[in-house]
Order: structure tokens, then sequence, then C-alpha cells
């Protein structure tokens, strides 16, 4: 395992290195050179142009340049913005990161339940009415274009049934008076839907000790429902609830788009894979030991044919930037897909760049655990 | 008397978009406790359809056509499990017929540790057991098939495939039940393996007078097993008799031919026998005796008429208008 | 000398000191830990007229000699004879290599020396060195020609030595016709007009056992049974009149009422064409039906080898013996012994320097682990044995 | 000989092929009828076709129907062409769909309807040009990395493990930058990104299963040449599959477009995604009056979608006669 875990790691050191390389030189490629706009930008001060000068060796020909930017990237110093002067883009990467993370997280793991739960059903009772409508309206969300359906859902519940805000990280109104930071708050809900999260994991895995059906529901319902009981008494408690429910709010209608964009993947994924494991004999054989139906479905087929749904989560959670654009910009989420368009649109190259490798580590991370949880699930795997 | 297994003129079909596919098409036959019972059958015939049948374990496509399989259990009134409702039928999978399939390579779950597999089929049917209990009573079994119990807690790839044979025999055995069906339990493994499992299975079913019913295409692997031996032949079976009979004095000539295609190794070097064409196609079975197409002995009655089951003498049953007299040779005229 | 000649009459296939290892394990930077001995120096010849079983367990090493005779795999050392003609670097060398030999043993050597000198070299260098004045010393089109000569010997050893395969389902492209699978060795080797390929493909056909052969060329394989699978393959592995074919367990997969069938059908097909089968078998009695000679196998290495009645009314090697005992017979009132061995068959990767059957051997003493394994012995006339104790070596 | 081989072979070998491969088709076809999905598929892709196919048809008909009495209308068919339309009387624009304009018109006069219509084809071809490129591609590279393996294969697969990395969209935004991106230049990239990336990993796994079953063996056993193998039984055996990527790839080649377009980064004068981005640089997509002006995008929308969702169930009907797994028993 460490064996493999080690490879692996260096070969990702190295796909990381050729894809910064690559994004790079396209960079680079764009017309306009883009040192001549460092170095043009009004906004930039002669003493901080002289620094970055000396720092990202503007002055040298362009594969020193490159050098240097390398060895910026290993310091984690991607330059400076030139939109959002003077902040760094690292420190804008951070920023917008966890707002990004946050949605698409949530959206990936709602999409990938209902996936999960409507493939394995769909391939079991092959061609019956669930199937085939789960199969259809599956794929026609999964086909919608995006903004069509993002437009929709804004339209039907924020204009005609008035219950969901329309778009935007948060409501002015409600902010106004206060000196919070949005951002401090979105972080602590953050850490709260992680620990959230860990609980429902340690009370999976708990539940996994159980016997009976019904005493794993129990352990399983009631850890959830403690701990949003706790995090809610405690968001109430610190006056600070109304401002975590704007954020939330903010968020359903985003999250509520991309999970039915994105169900269907992952749902037909299951119920293929579902398929060939259905008729695998250990399925057969676990039937003829006379156990339920729903006991062979879940425990012996759902578990064999969830290994590549596992693959597939974590990928589809590394290519976040890349969805991100669409809907970032159709709810005007400040994310990081945002950033992108936005920094396209200004030209802001350093920004680009930054986004670029910040998606490429995040795939690549993403991979590792794919790896890692395949591993862990499949015996059969000990690399 | 009742006797342990009764299938009456059973009858299965699998519905394809070109019609039926009549793959078990009245079957009958009595199995007695401790009884071994051999099936023996080309590719195609319907061999393990009628297993399946039995357990009903069956893809949707299957359709019962009629018949009835009677099983003994212990309170003086057969039940039907063909009419039992799917719960019902539950109760008796594992506890009262268990099987070793085909591919024991692949009847394991992979994910599982083995012994956990087992225990689970325990505590399916016997909910009250501890998992500890359960547990040692995984150990025993293992011990019985020549496993060593500390196996138990690794996962199935760890096995090797004879190894893997042997679990699946154990977890047969895990329920104690009346009857186990081995569907090929030896086929793909090697000579040297194979003999020792059959040697196996057939002192536990010894030892534990246990109803077993062996299904392979080698005559050979059934000889060595059963008590009696039933030819089958395209979803029908044609012959049905202990086995010294089946060998010494077949009457069908199925069965004939059968014997006289086996190449031995260390007796006289016969000329083999090789029977004319191929198995029938059963979506669309011939009219009468479904081997008249190939049968050397066939006429104008064969073509016409299904020739019925019944029994010829005592214990011996078949399905033939020209039985193979004693001492006779059949001349399978092939190419 | 004498014995020279004796081959030079009719061996047809020899094969001498042949290896096969592949790479089990590697370590980090791709250097091999541990090999598989699939095939550990062994050495047989078939006489035309004869064929010879190769016998064993799954894993043995029986299929991977098998292919390594018709090149599908290079072996790691040894060589191998075609007619008297070692065609190892025919087999498993490429062009390139092929080239680059030419090119150090004569062209560097030729090119210093002038057109007379050329001409007064002798023997095979001679003829090399004649070409190579006559076309007036010019390097490229002397290599260009050498090169089209060994191909055209090449595809003459291709079309020597064929295959038959296990799976009559697998072996089959499915996507092609009957007419272009049996077709295909003379389309690759271009052989003959498309009216005569379609003429000897009906032939072939016909005389398989597929009448009247147009109803089968256009047909598909899946709309055949089995039986009518092997036959094409079969068909397909004789369409270029091969003197030797490599018969890899052709009848496992079939039904036991039509395995008889293609048994002898190779039978006659042997007869009529004049070719020898190397048949791979793991079944004794098919082994004893199919051909006059066997060698038994086990971890890559021959254990027993003799006529085929011989070996198996006598087995020596404890191996063959525990074999024997272990074929189920179809007789039920004849009860056969248990076979006397222990254990399981060992992954041969990296053996031990001891008998190969030592862990399993009821009859082993210490010579066993303490020499190499046993070489053959000839303990009666034609009926050879891989073993110390009974070759009476066991020190 | 001579006499029989006269019989066997009446007919010349190619006509026999065709006839077995319209025998072979007529099957496919029995098995993909069954595939209601890929049925209803299939007949949106056929009902787009046609209704681009007629677009020429169209001013002339609403012409001589609608358009009898707007003399300007009459005259030339300017007012209301896709591109260049314009009209004069700006302010009775956009106008919701009547009778004269069935899908309305947009802020500038021009008809929704025909510029809709005079998309299709363009979109048609975009997609397919993009998805051939990118089948071609993987079905190569795939069937010769696992073929050859060692070196090839290493290298061709890490390839696409980059080129995985890169988020296509996002590239394809810097790239629009600095490349023009007409429709054909377009289709070429996006078909090059997707060939070189997941295409030649699932081809090749396809082809892996291909190569190791015997009777590429029984061709090398007779001494085939490696590009013999390539060409005449690896390729043949994976081409349904790639047949079936690319059914799906015309789906993500045609959303990438519409998705490219809306943004206002390909330099495409008409299609799908441009008209609603029209819409929404107009500013008659979101805002206040969000779904009033719904006939500018809702439209151009619908046919993204329908077309996109045609292909993945034509591909997924497929999948089920392709890949024997996924078949009933």
């Amino acid at each position: 395992m460490l064996k493999f875990l080690s490879k692996r790691i260096v070969q990702i050191v190295i796909l990381l290195f050729i894809y910064v390389t690559i994004v790079y030189w396209l960079m680079e490629a764009m017309p306009g050179s883009f040192t001549d706009k460092y170095l043009m930008n009004p906004k930039i001060t002669p003493e901080i142009r002289q620094n970055l000068e000396k720092q990202f060796g503007l002055d040298k020909p362009a594969f020193t340049r490159y050098l240097y930017y390398m060895k910026n990237f290993l310091k984690l110093d991607l330059g400076i913005s030139f939109s959002h002067f003077p902040k760094k883009v690292s420190s804008l990467i951070f920023e917008r990161l966890p707002r990004t993370v946050f949605l698409f997280v949530t959206a990936t793991l709602v999409s990938y339940i209902l996936g999960y739960n409507l493939g394995k059903r769909a391939a079991w009772r092959r061609g019956k009415i669930l199937d085939k409508t789960a199969t259809f309206v599956g794929i026609v969300f999964w086909t919608i274009f995006l903004p069509l359906l993002a437009i929709f859902n804004i339209w039907l519940f924020g204009v005609i049934l008035k219950i969901l805000p329309l778009n935007q990280f948060i409501n002015p109104n409600v902010w106004r008076g206060t000196d919070l930071s949005a951002q401090n708050v979105f972080l602590n809900l953050l850490l709260n839907a992680f620990i959230f999260l860990v609980v429902m994991m340690i009370s999976l895995i708990f539940a996994q000790r159980v016997k009976t059906v019904a005493a794993k529901r129990t352990i399983v319902l009631s850890s959830a429902v403690v701990t949003l009981t706790v995090s809610i008494i405690l968001w109430t408690s610190t006056g600070l609830g109304i401002y975590a429910l704007d954020i939330i709010l903010h968020m359903v209608l985003p999250v509520l788009t991309l999970t039915l964009y994105s169900f269907a993947g992952s749902m037909l994924v299951m119920r293929d894979t579902m398929l060939e494991v259905v008729r695998e004999d250990y399925v057969v054989t676990a039937k003829a030991k006379g156990l339920p139906d729903r006991v062979v479905r879940d425990k012996h087929a759902a578990r064999n044919a969830l290994l590549p749904l596992i693959t597939n989560f974590v990928i589809s959670l590394g290519f976040t930037l890349g969805g991100g654009i669409i809907t970032e910009t159709m709810f005007s989420w400040p994310g990081l897909g945002r950033a992108y368009l936005e920094a396209l649109n200004s030209q802001d190259t350093p920004l680009l760049i930054g986004l670029l490798v910040f998606t490429g580590i995040f795939v690549l991370l993403a991979h590792l655990i794919a790896d890692v949880l395949y591993a862990f699930l499949d015996p059969r795997i000990r690399y | 008397m009742l006797v342990l297994l009764s299938v009456k003129n059973l009858k299965m079909h699998y519905k394809t978009k070109m019609g039926y596919v009549r793959a078990v098409d009245g079957i009958s036959f009595d199995l007695d406790s401790g009884e071994g019972l051999g099936i023996v059958g080309e590719s195609g015939c319907g061999k393990t359809s009628v297993s399946m049948t039995i357990l009903r374990l069956l893809p949707d496509n299957a359709e019962f056509k009629g018949g009835e399989v009677l099983f003994d259990n212990e309170n003086g009134e057969p039940v039907n499990l063909v009419s039992l409702a799917e719960s019902e039928m539950r109760r008796y999978r594992w506890k009262g017929i268990s099987m070793i399939f085909q591919a024991a390579m692949n009847s394991l779950n992979p994910v599982y540790k083995v012994g956990d597999q087992i225990v689970e089929a325990i505590q399916n049917h016997f909910p009250d057991t501890p998992t500890d209990v359960a547990k040692k009573k995984v150990a025993e079994l293992f011990k019985l098939v020549g496993l060593d119990p500390t196996r138990m807690e690794q996962y199935p790839h760890q096995y090797s495939g004879g190894m893997k044979q042997r679990a699946v025999i154990a977890m047969a055995l895990s329920c104690d039940p009346r009857i186990i069906i081995a569907d090929e339990p030896t086929t793909a493994l090697d000579v040297i393996v194979q003999d020792r499992i059959l040697r196996e299975i057939r002192a536990i079913q010894k030892k534990l007078n246990m109803a077993m019913i062996y299904i392979s295409h080698d005559i050979a692997v059934i000889a060595e097993v059963s008590d009696r031996i039933a030819v089958m032949y395209a979803g029908k079976f044609v012959e049905l008799a202990d086995s010294v009979t089946i060998f010494k004095r077949p009457m069908h000539p199925y069965t004939y031919g059968l014997m006289h295609a086996f190449p031995s190794v260390t007796g006289k070097k016969v000329d083999l026998v090789t029977i004319p064409g191929e198995p029938p196609d059963l979506l669309a079975p011939p009219r009468g005796c479904r081997f008249y197409p190939r049968c050397p002995k066939g006429d104008k009655l064969c073509e016409e008429k299904d020739p019925e089951y019944v029994e010829v003498d005592k214990g011996h049953f078949l399905a033939c208008h020209h039985p193979v007299q004693p001492g006779e040779v059949v001349q399978f005229n092939a190419e | 000398m004498q014995n020279e000649s004796v081959v030079a009459t009719d061996t047809i296939l020899k094969v001498e000191n042949l290896r096969k290892l592949f790479p089990a394990e590697r370590r980090l930077f791709g250097s091999v830990r541990y090999f598989v001995h699939a095939v550990d120096d062994i050495s047989f010849e078939i006489i035309r007229g004869d064929s010879l079983a190769l016998v064993g367990e799954s894993g043995c090493g029986k299929t991977t000699t098998g292919k390594i005779l018709v090149g599908l795999y290079e072996p790691t050392s040894g060589k191998v004879f075609v007619e008297q003609e070692d065609v190892t670097p025919l087999l498993y060398e490429g062009e390139s290599s092929a080239r680059k030999y030419i090119e150090s043993t004569y062209l560097e050597k030729f090119l210093s020396m002038s057109e007379g000198d050329l001409k007064r070299i002798e023997g095979v260098e001679g003829l090399y060195a004649q070409r190579f004045a006559d076309l007036g010393k010019n390097r490229s089109k002397f290599i260009e020609e050498f090169l089209k000569d060994r191909r055209e010997r090449v595809g003459q050893l291709r079309r020597r030595v064929q295959m038959i395969f296990q799976d009559p389902y697998e072996s089959l492209n499915p996507r092609m016709t009957i007419y272009d699978i049996v077709a295909e060795p003379m389309n690759i080797h271009d052989v003959g007009t498309i009216k005569e390929r379609e003429e000897r493909v009906a032939d072939i056909l016909a005389s398989v056992g597929l009448t009247p052969p147009e109803t089968f060329m256009f047909r598909f394989p899946h709309e055949l049974s089995g039986g009518q699978r092997q036959r094409v393959a079969i068909a397909r592995a004789l369409i270029l009149n091969p003197s030797f074919v490599v018969a890899d367990e052709p009848t496992s997969m079939l039904d036991v009422s039509i395995r008889t069938g293609i048994m002898k059908l190779m039978m006659k097909l042997a007869q009529d064409y004049n070719m020898s089968y190397l048949y791979i078998t793991h079944d004794l009695a098919v082994a004893r039906y199919m051909s006059n000679n066997i060698a038994v196998m086990y971890l890559g290495k021959i254990v027993e080898t003799g006529a085929t009645e011989e070996v198996l009314h006598h087995p020596l090697h404890p191996y063959t013996k525990a074999l024997l005992t272990a074929v189920p017979i179809p007789d039920p009132e004849e009860k056969r012994g248990e076979p006397n061995i222990k254990g399981s068959v060992p992954k041969p990767i990296n053996p031990p320097k001891r008998c190969r059957f030592y862990n399993r051997c009821p009859y082993a003493v210490e010579h066993c682990e303490k020499s190499d394994h046993p070489p053959l012995k000839e303990v009666s006339p034609g009926h050879w044995v891989a073993c110390y104790v009974v070759s009476g070596n066991a020190g | 000989m001579t006499e029989r081989s006269e019989t066997i072979v009446q007919e010349s070998l190619w006509k026999i092929r065709l006839k077995l491969w319209l025998k072979e088709f007529k099957r496919n076809w029995a098995l993909f009828r069954e595939r209601k999905i890929a049925i209803f598929g299939l007949s949106v892709i056929i009902f787009f076709a046609v209704f681009g196919i007629i677009y020429p048809l169209y001013p002339t008909i609403m012409k001589n129907v609608f358009w009898k009495d707007d003399i300007i209308s009459y005259e030339t068919f300017t007012p209301y062409d896709p591109i260049i339309g314009f009209d004069p009387n700006i302010f009775d624009h956009p106008s919701p769909p009547s009778l004269v304009h069935p899908l309305g018109t947009d802020p500038l006069g021009r008809d929704v309807l025909s510029m809709v219509m005079y998309s299709t084809p363009r979109e048609f071809v975009l997609g397919i040009t993009a998805a051939l490129i990118t089948v071609v591609i993987g079905t190569i590279i795939g069937a010769s990395s696992a073929y050859y393996g060692g070196v090839v294969d290493t290298f061709f697969m890490r390839l696409a493990d980059i080129v995985m990395l890169f988020p296509s969209l996002a590239i394809l935004m810097v790239l629009s930058a600095f490349i023009e991106l007409s429709l054909f230049r377009l289709a070429l990239i996006i078909g090059i990104l997707a060939g070189f990336g997941s295409i030649t990993i699932v081809l090749k796994a396809q082809a892996l299963t291909v190569k190791v079953r015997p009777f590429i063996e029984a061709a090398k056993s007779t001494g085939a040449s490696d590009a013999y193998i390539i060409l005449k039984h690896i390729i043949p055996n994976i081409l349904p599959l790639s047949f079936l990527y690319m059914m799906l790839n015309v789906t993500g080649a045609i959303f990438t477009e519409a998705v490219l377009s809306f943004l206002g980064l390909a330099n495409i004068r008409m299609s799908w995604g441009v008209i609603i981005h029209m819409a929404e640089s107009s500013g008659y997509l979101m805002g206040s009056s969000i779904g009033t002006y719904w006939w500018l995008w809702v439209p151009a929308g619908a046919c993204i979608t329908l077309l996109c969702s045609a292909f993945y169930f034509l591909g997924r009907g497929l999948e089920e006669i392709v890949n024997p797994r996924l078949r009933k028993r």
C-alpha cells in the first residue's frame, strides 16, 4: 500500500509539473505578452513593479520567465491579480475556493445519493416503470442546456413561487447594519457541515456492526437529528442564525440545479454496473441462501456495484471548475468559476493561470483519494 | 411412505423473442434421504435449469408450465415448492435444499470475508444464533471440508481454486440442509484436485446421511458419486436407473452412445462411438422423440410420437420406443 | 555423422533446451525480481507421421510450449528446428535485429574486400558475398534483398506450422464470415487468386465435414454450433498444407457426443495430409487416442515421456502415477485407489534448486532435495523418466 | 474442381458481402427497434434534420402566406434574415409569437424561427464533425496502444491523463482569446481534445479485451503483421463501441458550442447558443423581466436540449445492442 501510494504520488507530481508547464506556455502564447501587461498595468506602482520584475524575472527571456514562475509556484506564490489589485492570486483563490467547494460538494453528494438509490432500484427491477421513467427523466436533465435549467429554476422558484432568493451569495438587506463578514459566517457554516459529515460517517461505520435493519436506521437517523439540533441551537444562540440561513437559502437553487443536472450521470453508472453485478454468481448464491430480496440487492449486489461509482464520484468532484463556470455565472455565485470568467474578460492572466493550476491540483488530489478509497473498499486490491 | 423430494412432471420454459425455450419439459424423479442422484447431460440440455427450477432461482423470463416439486418438510405433509409464496420459499432455500454452484470461483462475494458469508447464511435461517456460536460452527465446517479454520478471516481472492470449492461446500452445509444440489462441482478443477473434492463430498454425504443431486456433463464423475443416474437429453429425462444398470445395461440409444463415446485411459482401446448431428434447438424441438434425428434406431413411430417416460424394470425408467436389447451393438453411422 | 543423417530423414520438429520465463514481479524501476518458469529447459522431437501428446495440469507450461512453437511467444533460450532447419532466428527475431546481424557479420567484412576476394569466399558466406558482388557492392540494395529473402523464408515457415486453439467460441473472429476466416492464412501469405482461394476454401470445408461447403461459407461463427466451429478452426489451420500442427485442447470445450467426431476427423486428416500433431491436453484418455507418444509435464519440466501405451500402462514417475489414478473411471463397479500425492501445485515462481516435484512426492529422499531437478533418463527403450528414485540414482 | 467452383460462388464477392451486411443490419435493426428510447432519439434527430433542410423554403412560404401585406418583407426577406436582418420599425420588437412570426422576433426584428432553423444544419455539422474526429483518433490510438502495449501504451495513456486534467470548457475559453473559434475550428479543437482524452482509455480497455481473445493469436500464429491484426481484427471489433461513443460525443460537442456561444466566446455568427447569448446581452434573459421575453431563448434552449438528448438516447439505445453485458438475457 505504501509502495503504491508513493508511486502514485510521484506520478501525480510529474503530471502536475507537466500540467503547469502546459498551462503556463498556453498563457504565454496568448496575444499580447502577459509580461507587458504586468508592466503596463497602470494600477501597479513602480516599486511593486520592480519587485514583480525581480520575483518573476519579467525582463528575462521567456524560458527564464517560466523557470521563475515554477520557482514561485513551488512557494505557492502565483503572483498578483490585475483586476483585484493588489490582492494576491493565491489569497483570491483561497477566498473563493470554499464557496465553490461547498456548493459543489453538496450538489455532488446529493446527486450521488440520489443516483445510487435510483440506479440500484432501476437495475434491480429492470424494464419496469421506475427504470424507464428514471432513465428518461435523468437523461433529459443530463443533456439539458444548463443555463436553460438555471433560468427555469430561478423563474419558477424566485419569480412565480417567490419562495427562494433569485441569485447572488447574500441578501444585502439582511446584512445591512452588521459588521459581520459574510466570509466568516460562511466558513463557520462550512465547518459545521464538515462536522456533520464526520459524525454521519462515524455513525455509518458504527451501524455496520449492528445486525438488524431497524437498529441501523435508528442509529443513523438519531445521530443526524442530534447533530442538526445541536448545530441549530448553537447558531441561534449566537444570533448568527439569520445570516447563516440567508446563505443557505441562496445556496438552495444552485444546488438544486446542479443536482438535477448531474444525478443522471451517477444513476446511469450505477445502473449499468449493477446490471453486470446482478448476473454474478454470488448474487444468485446470496438469493439461494434464502436472504430477503432487499438484503441481496443492497448487501451483495449494490455493494459491489458501488466501487466504480465511488471513483466516479471523487473524480467528478474534481471537475468543479468546468461545471462551475456556467452555474456560478447564472446564479451570480462568487466562486472559482465566476472568477475564471471574470479573469478571462478582464484579461487577468495571473489569476487565470492560478485558477487553472489550482483545478489541476484539485483533480489530481481527487484521483489520489479515489485510488485510496478504492483500495479501502475492495479487498482484492492491495496494490 | 414419504420420499424426501418428489418432482412430478416439472415444466419450465424460458420466454424469448423467438418463442419458448423448453429447457425443462416434463421431468419426474424421486429422491430419498441419504441417496445420491446424478443427472448427466450435454451442455444446453437443461440440467442446470432443473436445479434452478427446484430452488426457484430463475431469471425473469422463466415461466412455470406445470408440475410439482414436493418437498417433505418433516411434519408429515409435503409442501409444493412451486406454489409457495416467495417469502415462504425463502425458508426452504439453504435450510431445506442448498446448492453448490457450477462456478465456485464466482459464488463467493469478493468484498466479504469467507467466514462472514457463511455466518450470514446461518444467521439468516437461525436469527437467534449469536455470532460467536455461528463462527464456531463455521470453524467446524471448515475442518470438515479440510480447510484451515483460520482462513475464515480471509477474502475469497486469497483462496486457491480448490479451496474456494471447499469453502462453497462448507457454505452449502452450513444450515444442515436435507438436500444438496451440486451443479458441476469440479468442472474447472484439475484431475487431482477434482479427485480429492469428489472424495470429500462423497464422504460427507455418507457421514451426514444427506441426499444429494449431482449435475454434470461428465459421466465418469457422475459414476463416482451417484447411486442412481438420470440421463437428460433436450429438456427431458430419457433414462433413469441405478448407476450399475446404467453402465452395464443402458437401454436408451443415447445413453448407449454416451457410454461408448468415452475414451478410457487404461482399459481396452476400443473404437469410440460418434453420435451424429447436434442436439436439437429447444425453441422448436422435434415433434416426436427428441433424439430421433440422431438415433440409428429411429423409425416412423419415433418421428410421430414422443415416447412416454415409464418404469420398464424395477427402478429403471426409460423413454424409448425401441430400447437397446442386451448384447446389442448399436451402429452409429457418423460421417 | 550417422546421427545427422537419421535426423535429416525424418525429424519434423525438434526442440532443444527450450525455456520461457515470464516476469512475475517487477521492482520499482522495472528490473524483474521474480520469474515464472513457465517452460524450463525442455527438449523433445517429433518424427514425421508421429504425433506427441503434451499432458499436464493447468499451469504446467504445455500451452506455453505450443505457443512458442508457432511463434506467439519468444523463448528465453533454446532452439527450435522445423524439418532440420534451425528456425529460432526466423521465428523470434525481428527484422531490425536481422539487419543488425547481417551488417555486423557480413557487410563490414565485405565492404573492405575487393570484388575478386568476394568471389573467392566459400560456403554460406560465399553465397552472400557473391550476391553482394553482383549487386555492385550496393549496401542498401543488398540489405533490402536480404530482408526480402528473409521475409519469404519466414512466410514459408509460418505456413508449415499452424495451431488449433482450445475455445471454438473465441478463436474465430465474430465479425468475419467462415470464408474470410478460413481464407485468412492465404490472404496473409498472398496465396492464389480470389477464385483459387474460393475453391480451396470449399475443398477444405468439405474435407472437415462441413458439407455442402457453400451453405457454410458465408455464415458467421455465431450461426454455427461448437462442433462446427471447431471444424472451421481445423480447416483454417490446414488450408496452407502445414506439415505440423499444434493442437491446444481442441476437444476440451466440446460435448462428449461431438468430441469423438472431432477426434476422429483430426486423426483422418493427419493421415490424408501427412502431418504431425503436437497435441496439448489435460485428459490422458484423449491423449491416448490422439497420439502415439506422450510427454507428461509438471511445472515447466517434462517428467516422463515415451510411447503412449507404454507410459500409460507402466507409469514410472510418481506424478504420472498420481495423475493416472485420479482420472475418474466411467464404471461404478470399478474402484480405483486414491492418488498418492501430497499438497497442491505450487506456482513456478523462482523455484528452488531441487526436484520440482519434491514437496509433493511421497517417495522423496534426501538426494532429491539436495540435487538439481533430475535429468530425463532412459529406463527402458524409448521410455524416459526424470526421477532419481525411479532411475536408481537416489544416492 | 473448376466445375464445382462455379456452382459454389455464383455471385461476385462484393454482392455476397453486401447481402450479408444487409442481413446483419436487419438483425441489429430488429434489436434496435425494441429500444423505444433509441427510436425516440432517432426520430428527434430525423425531425431536426428535416427541420434544418427545409430552411431555404421557409422565407418563400412565409412570404406567400403571411407577409403578403408587408411590402418590405415581401420584396426581400431582409428584415427577418437570421443574420443581417434589421427592421426599421425597431419599436415593434421584440414581438411575441404571432401568425406572422411563429416564434416571435428578436430586438432587431429578426424572425426567431428562421434563426433557429438556420442554425440547425450548423449544429449537425459541428456535432458530427467533432465526434467523428474524436472517434477516429480514439479508435486508432486505443487499438494501437492496446495492441502494442509498452511504451506506446504508456505514452498515450499518460497523455490522456494530462488531457483529462484540463477542464475542456475552461481551455476552450482561453483558446477563444487568441484563436478565432469559427465553426470548423471549434469542431476540430473539441474533437481533438476529446479524442486524446477519456475516449482513448475506454476504447483501449475494449481493445484489450479483444486483444486477449484467441482469434488474435490465431491470426498471429499464421504470420499476420501487426497492422493487419489492428486493422482487420481489433478495429472491427471495437468499431461498434466507437460508433456508440460518437453518438454520445455529438451531445458533448453541441453542448460545448452552445455554452461557448452563450458566453459570447465563439466566433460563430448564428447558432442556438448565439441566440440565447443575444437575448442575454440585450438584457431580455435575466433581470426583473425574467420569463417575460421567453420566446427569445426558450426555443433555442429547447432545441439544444432536445437534440443533445436525442443523440444521447440514441447512444444509450445502441449501447444495449453493442454492449452484450447490458443486454437482456
